[in-house]
């Protein structure tokens, strides 16, 4: 299928992926914000619930965020390299991204099990009600973005749609920085 | 997303149901929507009937009991605004209008597009199925506040409670797809020459009806997962007992459902200040103006929200911040409203089906906008709040916009999307009849309101003070009104589908209107435009001084319009 | 105005109902004039044949001045209701004047019960007088009362009084009332809480000091109560109805 | 893509790498007990964080104008939001109310600091 011309045509200077990225970012924002908000105001509320967030592991927590800053890192590589042309190389990049992707949520697995074998399951209070809510959201959007960037990589490695390559970094950029205040909030601040 | 690619292949199945053509996708949002409203209509004949006439058997239905009362009108307010005037508004209009009033061929995600429509299609599914599943439809009203709507040893209902909350989160989601499409399309695929300012004031609506609501929903989208985690994994984020705050959702909810007025309001407002021009030969009376004060109205109105809760057990207050902003976005409202009036300044006016509707949307919107004030004054609303006063308020405001406005943009558009004209004479039973129907349904309410009826009570026998006999009377006059209200559908139906094949057939412009749209034959063909627009000058420019005709299409260069 | 279609038998009833009236009296002068300027250009300005349209852009100064006037104006009445309003709200929600009596009001499905100081006057005591679906208060009095809810959100409102206030599981708020007018009034809950939530009526009965005297003296003796106090109202048989509908 | 002009990329790795010593600089400041220092450490650093992602990988600074203030006016209603709720759920007693629900769940809960199992 052809594109439609309305795709093709650029009336603001962005190109309507990249536009489309951003509203979907901007709206995206609204929803992590509210439940943060709503967390936020909660926690400052219930000192108590500090016992609570003391049981999180607050090295899983570093070294998944230092897995997705990395993989953030090949994310904006695989975008150079789509820029320059090479399809490829921007194919690898995008697929060193979903490793990490993947390496994330098998930490975040391995996090939940721990904790759920010893009794904090999402009912188990308040703290560990917005604990699984906020982390199990961020994960659909790990998740979600590992798929898509799947796609996208099998087409950029034929140099097919290579613009996609910049967007989804956008999308996984804005997952990055859900993560990187949802774990100073839910592993560190007491 | 999917990425498969589909071969053009037109089927009937690729045509209708599967197709990316905006038209198409316009066409199911239009045919769900209308389907729902009559399912809302249905619905409030019910329960109207059963306060008319208490206990006794609705014709069509049967007994109304507690329950079944309180499911309708939770399922009428919710049918109502979610799948009704949010896919005929914004969805229906904004889809066929969007593409073909800034001169391209489709949106510009046309699969996206699809998909939107898709998840709408399976959440009205999910929805509809919530009144055959044990216990039956959800009944904590549309606003769900918890714990009732968080337990259903509270509610009754579990089943229905969760799969209402599913259907509108669904709903949510096939609109944030549709809002970002509508928002990207607009800004990216005008026709070249087509600034910002040259867009048509119902593409302009739309567009930021679609920004509000993806700014105001999510935190809403947030709270439903969490109360869906209440009602099915036995979490606690509403229960107090266990650390939560019922407060939150309300918070939440309104947050995101006065925004939400503003969603649907802006789209009619659009329609009419297109039917004005039109119909009364005029430009705008400060096209700039009508914008600025919807982007005030817009803003203002996501700092409004409490005023749904002053009585809610919010700290006092905060009430009086809320009802100070409640009370300063009438300002950009009533400036709107006196530069509506002004258009008719100096025109010439035709009154035709359409413009009757756009007239008809400015007087009765104006009773539903004054009424405002006294809900918006906390001290009145102790009083009024949550009382029948509420009820007619709103529904000044929302027939305004879901019924009329509606009926306006599909009598005004009907040529285009079908390539016929509908029937005048039908078209002036329909309007009158609903009209009248209308008034006489909620004017008596104001007055029920005004002396306390409460709302959601299918029978007031156990509150003497509601139960006199006048007060009954005013009930049961309101219920006559809504019969002729609705009878009065049945000629606008046999009008549209009569008219499919028997009505005259519309040329490309038979309202000599300025906008693209009506530069193509009518319905446009696949693709809209078989050559690409170039836009000159801005939508509104009627009995501009120096022409023979009385209108200027946007895309007539310059040069041609010197007389031949 | 609002005293034609209900009694108001609170002390502040008063300023509601004028604040009511203040807003229609503004509210309407606007509707009509817009109303009336709207049908009066429809009619004027109607097509007729050999007249075409006008080529105004509304940028005209002498033009725009008919927008921006009544705006004005709008602007100014917005004011005037703005400070009414909040000097009512005030004065009812904000301002607690010292209490003659305090009552702690519970809402549960589908009922209003409330508990009252006895003879001793003081409330948490031995001697508490607690009632199901009706309050006894004594006109000229100032009550404070703190409201409950056991289950979900109700919203207690005594129309007669202008009163209404939300309860929340989990919160006490506290409000006041000082009865004025001697009479039984309705009681209603008007936040949506469940099957039988057209069936919350209960009554607030305003008597005068005599009167209450001799309903504390019936209340505080159970055994005569049991004989001489039977329910005002038809509540009772009314919750009977929803015990059948419940699955 | 083809009207765009190429943008210049900057050093990545260079970028990361910052990232990465902030990212030791939190999680230091969390082993320490001082409050406040955990605090800025958490927060402060977490914002500069998003920051440099959002400057240097997300190009947000470079972008047409009204991309950073599209997402700067969603945060700012999240801030509204937060504004509007907090004097009712972050609070647990105001003017004329109290929300002794909460008030005990604080208190049960801090004095038996065990984790609840419910």
């Amino acid at each position: 299928m052809s594109k439609s011309i309305a795709n093709t045509r650029s009336a603001t200077g962005i190109p309507s992926a990249r536009l489309i990225t951003w509203w979907v970012i901007a709206s995206e924002i609204v929803i992590f914000g509210g439940l943060l908000a709503s967390y936020s105001m909660h926690r400052l509320g219930h000192p108590e619930w500090q016992s609570s967030a003391a049981h999180t592991n607050t090295w899983a927590g570093a070294f998944n965020t230092l897995v997705l800053l990395t993989s953030s890192l090949s994310a904006v590589l695989a975008h150079k390299a789509a820029d320059g042309g090479n399809g490829a190389q921007a194919a690898k990049y995008l697929r060193l991204t979903i490793l990490g992707g993947a390496i994330f949520l098998a930490v975040k697995a391995f996090e939940w099990t721990t904790e759920i074998r010893e009794g904090f399951t999402l009912p188990a209070g308040g703290f560990w009600s917005f604990y699984y809510t906020l982390t199990g959201l961020h994960g659909l959007h790990v998740l979600a973005g590992m798929l898509i960037m799947l796609v996208i990589a099998a087409d950029a490695a034929k140099n097919e749609e290579l613009q996609r390559v910049e967007c989804v970094g956008l999308y996984w950029h804005f997952v990055d920085i859900v993560w990187i205040f949802l774990f100073p909030l839910l592993y560190i601040a007491r | 997303m999917s990425t498969q690619l589909h071969a053009a292949e037109p089927g009937i199945f690729r045509k209708y149901l599967w197709s990316t053509d905006h038209k198409i996708i316009s066409m199911q949002y239009l045919f769900t929507g209308m389907v729902m409203g009559l399912v809302g209509g249905y619905l409030a004949y019910v329960f109207r009937m059963q306060l008319a006439f208490p206990n006794r058997d609705v014709p069509g239905f049967g007994l109304v009991t507690p329950g079944k009362y309180n499911a309708l009108v939770t399922m009428h307010g919710t049918i109502m605004i979610f799948w009704v005037a949010m896919p005929v508004l914004v969805a229906a209009f904004g889809n066929f209008l969007i593409p073909l009033m800034i001169g391209c061929d489709d949106m510009a995600f046309p699969r996206i597009n699809r998909l939107s429509y898709q998840i709408f299609f399976f959440s009205t599914v999910v929805l509809l199925s919530s009144f055959l599943v044990k216990g039956g439809a959800f009944g904590g009203s549309w606003t769900a506040y918890p714990p009732l709507s968080a337990k259903g040893a509270y509610n009754l209902t579990p089943a229905g409670a969760s799969l209402w909350l599913i259907a509108v989160v669904l709903e949510f989601v096939a609109f944030l797809l549709g809002g970002v499409n509508f928002v990207v399309t607009a800004m990216n695929g005008r026709a070249p020459g087509m600034k910002m300012y040259d867009l048509p004031m119902v593409v302009w609506l739309i567009v930021l009806a679609s920004i509000m609501f993806m700014a105001s929903v999510g935190p809403l989208v947030a709270g439903a997962v969490m109360l869906l985690f209440d009602q099915t994994l036995a979490t606690g984020f509403y229960d107090p007992a266990r650390g939560g705050d019922p407060l939150l959702w309300q918070h939440l909810f309104w947050f995101f459902g006065h925004p939400e007025v503003y969603v649907v309001l802006l789209p009619a407002i659009g329609i009419v200040a297109d039917v004005l021009a039109v119909f009364a030969r005029k430009k705008l009376f400060g096209y700039r103006t009508i914008l600025y004060t919807a982007w005030a109205t817009a803003v203002l109105s996501f700092v409004v929200w409490a005023h749904h809760q002053f009585i809610a057990g919010i700290d006092p207050r905060m009430a009086n911040i809320f009802s100070i902003t409640t009370l300063i976005i009438s300002i950009p409202i009533a400036e709107m409203v006196f530069v509506y009036i002004a258009t008719l300044y100096g025109g010439s006016i035709r009154f035709t089906t359409p413009m009757l509707w756009a007239l008809a949307f400015i007087a009765e919107f104006l009773i539903g906008g004054v009424t405002g004030i006294f809900l918006g004054a906390s001290g009145a609303d102790i009083y009024l709040h949550d009382t029948y006063f509420v009820i007619a308020h709103f529904h000044y405001t929302f027939v305004p916009i879901a019924v009329i406005g509606t009926f306006a943009g599909l009598t005004f558009w009907y040529p285009k999307m079908f390539g016929r004209m509908m029937n005048e004479t039908l078209g002036k039973i329909h309007f009158w009849g609903t009209i009248v129907g209308f008034n006489v349904v909620f004017i008596p309410l104001f007055i029920t309101g005004a002396a306390g009826d409460q709302r959601r009570v299918y029978n007031y026998a156990l509150f003497p003070e509601q139960a006199r006999p006048e007060l009954q009377h005013l009930r049961t006059l309101s219920t006559i009104g809504l019969l002729v209200m609705l009878a009065s559908q049945l000629p606008f139906l046999f009008n549209f589908i009569w008219s499919l094949r028997h009505g005259e057939r519309a040329e490309a412009n038979p309202w000599r209107s300025n906008t693209l749209e009506w530069t193509v034959a009518s319905p446009p063909p696949h693709g809209n435009f078989a050559e690409m627009p170039t836009v000159y000058r801005g939508p509104y420019e009627y009995g501009t001084p120096g022409r023979s005709e009385d209108y200027w299409p946007q895309n007539v260069p310059d040069e041609v319009l010197q007389r031949p | 105005m609002l005293q034609r279609f209900l009694t108001g038998a609170s002390s502040y009833s008063h300023s509601v109902d004028h604040l009511i009236f203040l807003v229609a009296a503004i509210v309407g002068f606007w509707l009509l004039a817009a109303e009336g300027a709207l049908f009066w250009l429809m009619f004027k300005f109607r097509h007729r044949e050999g007249r075409g349209p006008q080529y105004i852009t509304g940028e005209e100064k002498h033009l725009t001045r008919w927008i921006s006037i009544p705006h004005s104006l709008v602007i100014l009445c917005d004011i005037v209701i703005i400070v009414y309003a909040v000097t009512v709200w005030v004065n009812i929600k904000q301002t607690l004047p010292p209490a003659g009596q305090t009552v702690r009001i519970y809402g549960q499905q589908w009922t209003w019960s409330f508990q009252q100081p006895g003879p001793d006057g003081v409330l948490d005591t031995a001697d508490d007088i607690r009632t199901v679906g009706e309050l006894h208060v004594r006109a000229g009095t100032t009550y404070h009362f703190e409201l409950v809810s056991r289950d979900t959100v109700h919203s207690f409102s005594v129309p007669a009084f202008r009163l209404k206030q939300d309860a929340l599981p989990g919160r006490v708020i506290t409000g006041w009332f000082l009865p004025t007018r001697p009479g039984t009034y309705d009681i209603q809950c008007t936040q949506m809480c469940g099957l039988g939530h057209a069936l919350m009526a209960a009554r607030v009965v305003v008597e005068t000091p005599q009167e209450h005297a001799a309903w504390l003296q019936r209340a505080s003796n159970p055994s005569l109560a049991a004989q001489t106090v039977p329910p005002a109202t038809a509540v009772a048989p009314a919750i009977a109805t929803v015990a059948e509908v419940r699955p | 893509m083809s009207n765009e002009t190429h943008l210049h990329h900057p050093n990545y790795v260079k970028v990361w790498a910052v990232l990465v010593v902030l990212l030791a600089v939190s999680v230091l400041g969390s082993l320490t007990s001082i409050r406040w220092l955990i605090l800025i450490t958490a927060f402060g650093v977490a914002v500069v964080k998003a920051y440099l992602v959002a400057k240097n990988f997300m190009h947000v600074t470079i972008e047409k104008r009204f991309v950073p203030y599209l997402l700067v006016t969603c945060l700012v209603f999240m801030a509204l939001l937060f504004a509007g709720v907090a004097p009712d759920v972050m609070k647990h007693s105001g003017l004329h109310w109290e929300n002794s629900a909460a008030k005990q769940a604080v208190e049960s809960g801090t004095h038996n600091a065990a984790p609840k199992h419910e």
